[in-house]
C-alpha cells in the first residue's frame, strides 16, 4: 500500500517537471504548457499507455492535467466502441465531467465568498 | 540633426506636488515616509479597483492644490494619464475636478510627458496654472495586462511590480526659489524586438539610452552637469542594461544614475526586479527628487521616464514591445541672499 | 528531503505494507488447493484475499509495484485460469484495492447472513467504469 | 543599434531562470499535491463505495475545492511562485485558473463578469483537451473499423 504513495509522488512530480521544462527551457507560456500536456494525455490514452500509468501511480497520474485529456479520450473511445463514430462526440464528457463541474461550481462560490488582494 | 528638443525660455516653475500611495507601498516602499497620503485599503475603501485608482489621482491633485492654496477652479489645464484601457481613472478624475482636460498616454512615461506638455503651455503663456501627473493601481493594471490577481504564475527575476501610487504636480509661471523646468527631450519610439512582457526593463532600456544621448548632445550637457539622472521604472535588470548601454555610448561613469523602479521597494526580493507603472516614476520624482531639490541637495536633475507601449492584444498577436522615454531637466537656483 | 523520508516511513508503518501471501476463507465444499496454486504461481501477485461463498468466488489481489502497469491483465489472466479450474463458480478477480479491502472485511466478518448482499454490491462497484 | 546586437547584450546581462532549482521545486510541489490527492482518494475508497478508478472523480472535485480555498485566501499564488509548474500542472492549477478569474471579474457582475470570464484562462485547456480527444478517438475508431488495431 505504501508504494502507491511513493509512485504517485514521483510520477506526479515528474509530470510537473516536464511542465517546468516546457516553461523554462522551451519558453512556453503557462497556457501553452498546460495545453501541450492535455494533448499529450489524450494521445497517450489513444495508444493505450495512460491507463497503465494510472494503475501504477494512482493520483500521481490522475491529478496532473494530463489526466484530463486522458479522461476525455477515454470517454469518447468507450462510447465509440459501443455506438460507432457518433460515440466519439457524445461520449466525450461521460467520465470527465467532475473536474469541469467542480471548477464551475467552486468558481462561482469562490466569487461569492472572496475578493482578490494585491499583496505579495 | 536631433529632433524632439524643447527649451523653455521662461523657465516654468513647479509650485507644489501631491503624492498618494496604497497600503503595500506604505509597508514596503522606502519612499513611504515622503508620500503625502497613504491608504489603509488597496481600493481606498471603494468597491472596485478602478474606483480606488481614480481616488488616488483625485486625492493627489487635491493635496497639490491645498499645498499651493489653490482651488480647482483656478487651474487652467489638467494633463494626466494612466494605464487602464481608455484611461478611465484619469477621465473620471477630470470629471470630478471639472478642469479642462487632455488625457495623455505614454504608458509609464506619462509622468514626464505630462510635465513637458504643461511646461509648453506655461512657456507659451497660454495658461497660468497647469496640473500634470500620472497614476497607476496595481490590481487594476495587473488584471488588464497580465493575469487575475489570485492566479498563480511563477514570476521570474526580471518581473516588475506595478505600484499603487499617484503623483500630481502644479506647474505655473517662473518663480525664484522653486524648482524650474529648463528643457526637455521628447523621445522616439524604440523597438529592439523584445517580446517578453515579464521583462519590460530590458525592452525599455534602449529607449532610455536613446533619449538620454539625444538630450545630452542636443542640449550640450554632460552627465556631470546633473546631480542625478533618474530613470522611471527600468527595474534592476533594465537599469543594469541601461548603464551598460551608457558605457557603450561613451559615458565614462554612471555613479549619479538612479532608477526609481529599482529603489522603490528597497530591493525586496519578493518584488523581483522592482517597481513599475506610471505611478512609480511620478511618485518618486514628485516626492524624493522634488524634496531634495527644495533642500538644494539636488540642483540640477534629469528625469527620464520610460514607458512600454504594449497592450495585451499586441502582445498576444505576437508584436514586439515598442518603448518610449521622455526626458525633462529641472534645476534649482543657488540660495538667494535674503 | 529528510523530513519527507521520515513522513514516508511513518506512513509505511501505519499502512502495514509488509502483508504478503494468500488468505482464503472457504465456506463451501470446494477444494481450495488448486486455487492457492493458481494465484501463487503468478509471480506478480503480492497479496490475495479470497472468499468462497455459495456459488461465488471473490478474489482481491495486490500486485508488485512495477507489475501495477499491467495489473488489469494479471487479474484477467488469473480470472481465466480460475474459471477453467472451477467451471461451476461465478468468479470475480480484481486488482483494485477497493475489492481487496471489501473482501478482507467480509472475510473478517463472523456472521455470514448478509454475505450475499455484500458480494453483489462488491461485484456491482467493480463493474463500474470510471 | 541593431536589434541582433542588442538581443545579444540583453541576453548576456539578463538573469537566466535557475532551471535546476525550478525543476526541483516543481517536482517537490507537484509530487506533494499528487500525494495529497492520493490520500483523498484513499479516503474515498475506504469510507465510500468507490473503487480505485471511480475514486478519481470525487478526488478531483475535492482538490478543486481545496484550490478554491487556497486561491480565495491568497495562498495559491504563493505556492505557484515557489512551485511553478508544480502548482500549475495538477488539477488544482486548473481550479486556481477558474476561481481566480471568477473572483477577479466579480466587479463586472455575476453574468457578464464571472460568467463571461470564468474560463478566460482555463478555456484553452478544455478546448484543446476536447478537440484532441475527438481527433484521437476518431483515428482510433477508424483504425479499429479497418482492423488495424483493436479496442
Amino acid at each position: 500500500m505504501i508504494s502507491i504513495y511513493i509512485t504517485s509522488f514521483i510520477v506526479g512530480g515528474l509530470i510537473c517537471v516536464i511542465g517546468q521544462l516546457l516553461m523554462d527551457v522551451a519558453k512556453l507560456t503557462p497556457a501553452h504548457t498546460l495545453v501541450s500536456l492535455v494533448v499529450t494525455g489524450s494521445v497517450l490514452d489513444g495508444i493505450g499507455w495512460y491507463e497503465p500509468l494510472i494503475d501504477f501511480a494512482g493520483a500521481g497520474a490522475t491529478i496532473p492535467i494530463t489526466s484530463f485529456g486522458n479522461a476525455l479520450t477515454h470517454g469518447a473511445m468507450a462510447e465509440a466502441e459501443k455506438h460507432g463514430l457518433v460515440g466519439v462526440v457524445t461520449g466525450m464528457f461521460e467520465v470527465t465531467s467532475s473536474g469541469i463541474s467542480a471548477a464551475i461550481i467552486f468558481g462561482l462560490i469562490g466569487a461569492l465568498l472572496f475578493t482578490s488582494k494585491g499583496n505579495v | 540633426m536631433i529632433r524632439g528638443l524643447l527649451t523653455f525660455q521662461s523657465k516654468p516653475s513647479i509650485y507644489a506636488t501631491g503624492v498618494t500611495a496604497g497600503p503595500l507601498e506604505k509597508k514596503k516602499s522606502v519612499f513611504a515616509p515622503l508620500f503625502d497620503k497613504v491608504y489603509e485599503d488597496e481600493r481606498c475603501d471603494l468597491p472596485t479597483n478602478e474606483d480606488g485608482h481614480k481616488q488616488l489621482m483625485y486625492d493627489a491633485v487635491l493635496i497639490a492644490l491645498s499645498k499651493a492654496k489653490k482651488q480647482p477652479e483656478k487651474i487652467d489645464f489638467f494633463l494626466t494619464g494612466d494605464l487602464v484601457n481608455q484611461m478611465t481613472p484619469s477621465n473620471f478624475t477630470a470629471q470630478a475636478l471639472a478642469i479642462p482636460y487632455i488625457g495623455l498616454f505614454s504608458a509609464c512615461a506619462t509622468s514626464v510627458s505630462s510635465m513637458i506638455t504643461a511646461a509648453l503651455l506655461a512657456d507659451a503663456k497660454q495658461a497660468n496654472w497647469i496640473m500634470a501627473g500620472s497614476s497607476s493601481q496595481h490590481n487594476a493594471i495587473e488584471r488588464q495586462f497580465r493575469y487575475p490577481l489570485e492566479y498563480g504564475s511563477q514570476k521570474g527575476a526580471t518581473a516588475q511590480w506595478t505600484v499603487t501610487a499617484a503623483g500630481a504636480v502644479l506647474i505655473g509661471q517662473h518663480k525664484v526659489d522653486t524648482p524650474v523646468i529648463d528643457c526637455a527631450t521628447v523621445g522616439k519610439v524604440i523597438d529592439m524586438g523584445m517580446t517578453d512582457p515579464l521583462n519590460m526593463g530590458s525592452a525599455m532600456a534602449p529607449a532610455a539610452s536613446d533619449t538620454l544621448m539625444n538630450h545630452l548632445t542636443g542640449h550640450g550637457r554632460t552627465i556631470d552637469d546633473y546631480d542625478t539622472i533618474i530613470t522611471g521604472d527600468l527595474g534592476s535588470n533594465g537599469f543594469k542594461i541601461f548603464k551598460a548601454l551608457a558605457n557603450e555610448n561613451g559615458l565614462p561613469h554612471t555613479k549619479n544614475f538612479r532608477d526609481a523602479g529599482e529603489e522603490f521597494y528597497g530591493n525586496d526580493p519578493s518584488f523581483k526586479a522592482g517597481a513599475s507603472g506610471s505611478g512609480c516614476s511620478a511618485a518618486v520624482f514628485l516626492s524624493d527628487v522634488y524634496q531634495k531639490m527644495l533642500t538644494r541637495e539636488y540642483k540640477r536633475v534629469l528625469l527620464l521616464a520610460t514607458g512600454a507601449l504594449l497592450s495585451p492584444l499586441s502582445f498576444q498577436q505576437g508584436d514586439t514591445i515598442p518603448c518610449i522615454a521622455h526626458a525633462i531637466e529641472l534645476s534649482m537656483n543657488e540660495v538667494t541672499a535674503e | 528531503m529528510k523530513k519527507l523520508s521520515i513522513l514516508l516511513i511513518i506512513l509505511g508503518l501505519l499502512t502495514g505494507c509488509s502483508e504478503k501471501g494468500t488468505y482464503i476463507k472457504n465456506t463451501t465444499s470446494q477444494d481450495e488447493h488448486s486455487l492457492e496454486e493458481v494465484i501463487m504461481r503468478n509471480e506478480h501477485v503480492k497479496l490475495a484475499k479470497v472468499l468462497l461463498f455459495e456459488d461465488e468466488l471473490l478474489a482481491g489481489i495486490r500486485v508488485n509495484t512495477f507489475s501495477r502497469f499491467k495489473k488489469k491483465t494479471i487479474a484477467t489472466d488469473i480470472q481465466k485460469k480460475l474459471e477453467k479450474e472451477y467451471p461451476d463458480l461465478k468468479i470475480t478477480v480484481s486488482a483494485d484495492s477497493k475489492i481487496l479491502l471489501e473482501t478482507e472485511k467480509l472475510i473478517r466478518k463472523k456472521d455470514e447472513k448478509d454475505y450475499r448482499k455484500k458480494i453483489d454490491k462488491i461485484k456491482s462497484i467493480e463493474k463500474e467504469q470510471t | 543599434m541593431q536589434q541582433e546586437k542588442y538581443a545579444q547584450i540583453e541576453k548576456e546581462l539578463s538573469p537566466k531562470p535557475p532551471i535546476l532549482k525550478n525543476v526541483m521545486k516543481a517536482f517537490l510541489t507537484g509530487g506533494l499535491i499528487c500525494l495529497v490527492g492520493q490520500f483523498i482518494a484513499l479516503f474515498y475508497i475506504t469510507y465510500f463505495d468507490f473503487t480505485e478508478r471511480t475514486a478519481s472523480n470525487p478526488t478531483v472535485a475535492t482538490m478543486i475545492f481545496i484550490a478554491m480555498l487556497l486561491t480565495g485566501f491568497g495562498l495559491y499564488k504563493k505556492i505557484s511562485q515557489f512551485g511553478g509548474a508544480g502548482a500549475a500542472v495538477p488539477i488544482t492549477g486548473f481550479g486556481n485558473a477558474v476561481v481566480s478569474a471568477a473572483i477577479e471579474h466579480k466587479s463586472e457582475g455575476y453574468v457578464l463578469g464571472v460568467g463571461g470570464n470564468m474560463f478566460k484562462l482555463a478555456g484553452s485547456v478544455i478546448l484543446f483537451g476536447v478537440f484532441s480527444a475527438f481527433v484521437v478517438a476518431l483515428i482510433k475508431t477508424i483504425l479499429v473499423k479497418f482492423g488495424v488495431v483493436s479496442w
